[in-house]
């Protein structure tokens, strides 16, 4: 079992354990089966505390197609909150976290962000990767009048189509991330780009952002290949890679990932075009998997780096140390156990931007939740730093998003070595639409 | 007077064998007609070609005057022609009641009183005996009763012709009394077409006999002309004396 | 279906419905949100069960009705700018189109193979969903503003986003999906239904057309699944392809299965065990399928029939 | 690339896609003909192959043909001894009657994905091929071991024919298809029989998962595209005929290669499915069965 000696084990954090967090519950959630499983929440705070917790509602992909992502963004979350809680927590007031299991599916996402709001009543809800999830869910977050902070990467809310509850703080939109991609693979990687997405809309946002960026930067897109959902095989659709490809542009997801790039080097060989792709594919999968030895000396995206790199910051070691990753961005003890380093930072950031904006907000309770709203709406930038590990960002409250630096890394000797940050201005573009003119 | 049904040179075949081999079978308005022959001789594959239960390799079936070859069977049940099966089926888990309210409320032409179609129901089951289990689910009733169940419902139906398919097996031999009056009653207003094992029950009832063999119509006649017949007593007779 | 005991029936369904009304003052606050979910999908349930447990047609494909219902009426509002009334009509006929062109198509087969052939039909209709995504969102699906959701009388008007009114319209739809069942199975039509289930080749020897009645249970079937799938998008503002996965053919045949097939109250039952059981487990252990699952087969264990079919089939022999 | 080429290669996809069915088919195949039993929970059994492939291999190391040959045979038993388990626990409880066994596989395939997820993980694992050889064609490359699965697929496929139609266990397991009743006169122990071919039809399954498990991953939630593709080949190849699901399967497998190679990728899935389920209505005894009376 993969948390049989991660996350738990306080020693290896660097963090005293002022949170109290007990050996017997550690043990608890170990029985319940999947490490974080104790109800109602994993932080035990001190009896000595006096002023009631600030509940924070997880939304959670506990089970379903994101179940890796949602156990890396549980132990993320733990260590944020262990640290402001160590730190004095906010506004004086300790932090607990209530973790409901959104099984992957808006229908349930919906529910599960009802359960928070009328039975949990807690403060906001802080949650999930997923896109269809989050879509699913925002109604009921705009009804309860509930603070919905998301770390997705999906576009959806900075496209203002969501509601004015709905934030994304902590992490960079797609379209903003394929756009500061676009002048990089124009001069470094070729000019004539092949697209391989998957058919749903995570590759839509791919399929539509990247031609125009890429125009911008005088390279194109010549094929663009979409891969159906259900599809466990791909070696059928390569022959519609056009032969002067110079680039191949890959972002499938899901598990079927390794069966891609093993088929595409079968396909290939060692006579492959520049592969370019997203990381989103191969987050909590060994880059050393047995097959993935194609993608050697290829680029990919990373939001934060996987394998701690020479130049990192004080902050980032502490960051990781905190969540309890190694150098190679695996469980710290279990190195089979790889973590989804690329968005889970994104949950470590959100947590202290709430923090920030209860702060600003001198939220009291749920009836301040208004107030907290607008209080996030005026923040402008966060600086890098221990609350922001992975770099320096701005954020816009009229789009409810931030935006910050990107990586491109190659993989070198079974690592992942940053290459190439880019800049903040690079991935900015033109609001779709303002949040703050919504009633509250 | 024009037969009521007629069937021209009538086939059906299964894989290679033909079941039933060209026949060709007329049958008056008001007649008993019995249906006798060896096992496997085509009788049930004959009538449930008239019924419309199979369809025919080759051939026509003409009743009352229309050609009705290609009609599915409900249309021709809705036309007068009804089947009780050989094997028992009726609804096991519906009440007596409920299994003889299936083919009145179809009949009905207003369609729209409850009490008509109890009255109907009632009428049905007074005629069979079965007023009394009404409530009964079918499958809970004897196997007799259940005998009587699939000719009330065959009567609720008001056919003009009536098929039954040995429905004298299986009941005891007062019960076969009450069902030879029981037919008699019927075609006073429905012309009866059975098929029967029970010699006795087919030479008290039937006004004609057709004997079938091997797909065949063998001989066809009066029960004493039948009686008579070498050839029906060398195919079938002399095997069941 | 009976003649015997209509009065005792009717009052039972009024009750449960009258029960309903009241807890809505007594739940808290969750459940009260939780029970009108459920109410929605109960609908689902009992369109399910109209074919599953009356005509004895077991489907792997009714979340393409449920999904007709959910776009109809979801895109009506986000793409037409129609009205809440109009969008929840444009769904269900979404769903009475949707049945009938796969009811003439699937009734040509039986048993496992109408079972195959459902799935694969919904199958397709779940494909189409994600290749017509700039029209519906694909697998992200799209979100009915809330604006949009109230339901205007002249000068009033209710927003279906108040927890009260969502309760109550759902409560509506419910009571009358729940009385026009039950009028359906005591009538003369229910009972040619439950013959076609029991023997279909008897059915049609009595004069019926089994297939029309077929059809014609299917649409009723598909129109009420769309119902509630149009129910869903107006009352809790989202849209989306999980809807149409296959996923969702598999749950009303559980609930209908679990409250008891061919019970007028059995889906309501059925979705409301599965629902809690859900939720009270996934309190305490992430796990909470495996006792889902458990719970599954102790029930089918020892409660074969389902919920009600078993009481039915116990105790209270008259319960429709 | 040339059409001839493309062709050639989406056949041969194809023909790996088929492999595998055609083997998790027949052993849903085998449950439903002789059982009558709607297995919701075969796919499961698949997944548990290809997670306990992933378990065997890691525990054994070395080279990687040595562990994909121990879990080619260990795998297969534990989860025919899983299935044995279950089905006598559980279905024949229930008299295997058609509803009720329908719920308990629902019941079983949620048990058996929360314990993979629970003991191995969300993660997508992958198994070492036992050997890695790439056939070089002048157009593209191939995989060598793709090539062997379908010979395996194809072997293993014939070794199931000869056991049923030219062994005594292939008698009984007929004889209990076409009749049970009279099979139970005949002396046969059919319950023992139910409860060997449950068995049997997850092992196959469990088979065809560790053969594609070095070309797929092992995932807990990797059981339900062949689930629903499985009971689509053993339908539209005819219930209980064995030729008809290997054709079916292979048809199904083909035609999803072929119609790619002429449309989007999600269209062409669209067609393909819209095709199948249309043989379906308009032969709905499947390509292989017979009309029933």
């Amino acid at each position: 079992m993969a948390d049989k000696n991660g996350f738990f084990d306080l020693s290896k954090t660097g963090l005293t354990s002022k949170t109290g967090l007990t050996r017997r519950t550690a043990l608890k959630g170990l029985a319940a089966g999947a490490g974080l499983a104790v109800a109602p929440g994993f932080v035990r705070y001190s009896q000595a505390q006096s002023s009631a917790p600030i509940k924070i509602g997880f939304q959670s992909h506990r089970t379903g197609i994101g179940a890796a992502y949602g156990r890396w963004y549980e132990k993320t979350t733990a260590a944020a909150v262990k640290a402001i809680n160590a730190a004095g927590g906010i506004n004086g007031r300790q932090v607990e976290v209530i973790i409901e299991d959104d099984g992957t599916d808006p229908g349930r996402g919906a529910e599960v962000v009802g359960k928070f709001a009328t039975q949990h009543k807690t403060d906001i809800v802080f949650g999930t990767l997923f896109s269809h999830v989050v879509i699913g869910s925002a109604p009921a977050a705009g009804e309860n009048k509930m603070p919905y902070f998301v770390v997705s990467e999906g576009h959806h809310v900075a496209s203002t189509k969501l509601n004015r509850y709905v934030f994304q703080p902590g992490i960079t939109d797609v379209k903003s991330q394929i756009q500061s991609m676009a002048p990089w693979i124009a001069a470094n990687a070729g000019k004539k780009v092949t697209q391989i997405f998957p058919d749903f809309a995570f590759g839509y946002d791919h399929r539509d952002y990247l031609p125009p960026a890429l125009k911008a930067q005088g390279a194109e897109v010549i094929a663009q290949i979409a891969i159906p959902p259900t599809e466990s095989s791909f070696t059928k659709y390569f022959p519609q890679i056009p032969a002067e490809t110079e680039v191949i542009y890959h972002v499938m997801v899901g598990p079927a990932v390794l069966t891609f790039v093993k088929e595409l080097g079968e396909f290939y060989g060692s006579n492959r075009p520049q592969l370019f792709g997203f990381i989103d594919s191969l987050e909590a999968t060994d880059i050393n998997s047995p097959g993935l030895e194609f993608l050697d000396g290829s680029h990919f995206w990373e939001g934060s780096p996987r394998y701690a790199q020479t130049d990192d910051s004080e902050a980032q070691k502490a960051y990781r140390a905190a969540v309890g990753i190694d150098d190679n961005g695996a469980a710290v003890g279990d190195p089979k156990d790889v973590s989804t380093a690329a968005h889970m930072f994104g949950c470590w950031e959100t947590l202290y931007v709430v923090k920030k904006a209860m702060e600003d907000a001198g939220y009291k309770g749920p009836q301040d939740r208004a107030k907290l709203v607008e209080a996030t709406e005026a923040l402008t930038e966060f600086a890098e730093g221990p609350e922001h590990p992975q770099g320096p960002k701005t954020f816009n409250g009229k789009i409810h998003q931030c935006f910050g630096i990107q990586n491109i890394s190659k993989i070198e000797g079974g690592k992942l070595k940053v290459v190439h940050k880019t800049k903040i201005e690079d991935g900015l573009y033109e609001a779709e639409g303002d949040y703050t003119t919504q009633a509250l | 007077m024009t037969p009521l049904l007629t069937t021209k040179g009538l086939s059906r075949n299964f894989g290679g064998l033909r079941a039933v081999d060209n026949v060709d079978f007329a049958l008056m308005p008001g007649e008993i007609r019995a249906v006798i022959g060896p096992n496997g001789a085509g009788k049930t594959t004959f009538v449930s070609l008239v019924s419309g239960r199979i369809q025919p390799s080759s051939g026509m079936i003409v009743f009352d005057g229309a050609d009705i070859t290609s009609q599915p069977a409900y249309v021709r049940v809705r036309q007068g022609i009804a089947y009780t099966f050989q094997i028992t089926s009726v609804f096991a888990n519906l009440s007596a009641y409920d299994n003889v309210a299936l083919p009145v409320q179809r009949t009905l032409s207003d369609g729209r009183s409850k009490g008509a179609v109890r009255a109907g129901v009632m009428s049905a089951l007074d005629r069979t005996g079965l007023a009394d289990r009404a409530l009964m689910p079918a499958g809970q009733l004897s196997y007799g009763h259940q005998r009587l169940l699939e000719v009330a419902m065959g009567l609720a139906l008001e056919p003009r012709l009536l098929i039954l398919d040995e429905p004298t097996q299986g009941l005891a031999d007062s019960e076969i009394d009450n069902f030879i009056t029981l037919v008699r009653e019927i075609a006073k207003n429905a012309t009866v077409l059975l098929i029967e094992h029970n010699m006795p029950v087919v030479m008290q009832l039937a006004d004609r006999i057709t004997v079938f063999n091997a797909g065949k119509i063998l001989a066809e006649g009066t029960p004493e002309a039948i009686r008579e017949n070498a050839a029906v007593q060398e195919a079938y007779l002399g095997t069941a004396p | 279906m009976s003649e015997a005991s209509p009065a005792k029936a009717y009052a039972l369904h009024l009750g449960v419905i009258a029960l309903l009304f009241v807890l809505s003052f007594l739940l808290p606050e969750y459940y009260h949100g939780l029970l009108a979910r459920i109410m929605v999908l109960a609908v689902f349930a009992m369109g399910y069960n109209m074919l599953f447990g009356y005509v004895g047609l077991l489907s792997l494909g009714h979340a393409m009705f449920f999904a007709a219902g959910l776009y109809g009426a979801g895109l009506a509002v986000i793409q037409l700018g129609w009205s809440v009334p109009a969008a929840f009509l444009c769904g269900i006929a979404c769903g009475a189109v949707v049945a009938l062109v796969i009811g003439l198509l699937a009734l040509r087969t039986t048993g496992v193979a109408f079972m195959i052939v459902t799935m694969m039909f919904a199958q397709v209709f779940y494909l189409l969903i994600l290749y017509f995504a700039s029209w519906t969102g694909g697998d992200q699906g799209m979100v009915v503003p809330q604006p949009a959701r109230v339901l205007v009388f002249g000068a009033t008007s209710l927003e279906l986003t108040n927890p009260t009114v969502r309760y109550m319209t759902a409560l509506v739809l419910f009571s009358i999906v729940l009385l026009v069942t039950l009028a359906i199975v005591r009538s003369r039509y229910g009972r040619v239904l439950v013959a076609i289930r029991e023997n279909e080749e008897r059915t049609k020897m009595l004069g019926y057309d089994t297939f029309s009645n077929k059809l014609a249970a299917v649409v009723v079937s598909g129109s009420i699944c769309a119902a509630s799938g149009a129910a869903y998008a107006l009352l809790f503002g989202y849209v989306g392809s999980s809807f149409a996965s296959v996923q969702y053919s598999i749950l009303p045949l559980l609930w209908v299965l679990l409250g008891g097939a061919a019970t007028t109250l059995g889906p309501l039952i059925g979705t409301l065990f599965m629902y809690y059981v859900i939720d009270i487990t996934s309190g305490y252990t992430s796990a909470y399928l495996l006792i889902v699952g458990i719970a599954l087969i102790l029930l089918v264990l020892f409660f074969p029939k389902g919920i009600l079919g078993s009481i039915r089939q116990r105790w209270l022999g008259w319960l429709p | 690339m040339h059409f001839g080429p493309h062709l050639l290669l989406a056949a041969l996809e194809g023909l790996v896609t088929s492999a595998v069915l055609a083997l998790t088919a027949l052993g849903l195949s085998l449950v439903f003909g002789v059982m009558r039993v709607v297995n919701v929970a075969h796919g499961e059994f698949f997944m548990l192959g290809a997670v306990l492939a992933w378990a065997i291999t890691t525990a054994i190391g070395g080279h990687p043909a040595l562990g994909f040959l121990a879990a080619l045979v260990i795998a297969p038993l534990i989860v025919g001894a899983v299935a044995l388990v279950a089905e006598r626990l559980v279905l024949r409880r229930l008299n295997y009657n058609p509803e009720a066994t329908i719920v308990a596989t629902i019941g079983m395939l949620y048990i058996i994905q929360q314990l993979a997820l629970t003991f191995y993980g969300p993660e997508a694992r992958p198994v070492e091929p036992p050997f890695s050889y790439r056939i070089l064609l002048p157009w593209f490359g191939y995989s060598g071991y793709k090539l062997s699965v379908i010979s395996a697929s194809a072997l293993l496929l014939t070794a199931t024919w000869l056991v049923l139609t030219r062994t005594r266990i292939g008698l009984v397991m007929r004889a209990t298809q076409y009749d049970s009743e009279t099979a139970q006169a005949f002396g046969i122990p059919v319950g023992r029989v139910y409860g060997g071919v449950f068995a049997l039809g997850a092992m196959l399954a469990a088979i065809a998962a560790v053969l594609i498990v070095p070309i797929s991953q092992a995932h807990y939630l990797m059981g339900q595209d062949p689930l629903l593709l499985s009971f689509i080949v053993v339908i539209i190849g005819g219930l209980g005929s064995l030729r008809g699901t290997v054709v079916a399967a292979v048809l199904i497998g083909l035609s999803d290669g072929i119609i790619s190679m002429f449309f989007s990728p999600t269209l062409a899935k669209i067609i393909a499915t819209l095709l199948v389920a249309m043989v379906l209505v308009f032969r709905p005894q499947g390509l292989f069965g017979t009309a029933s009376r």
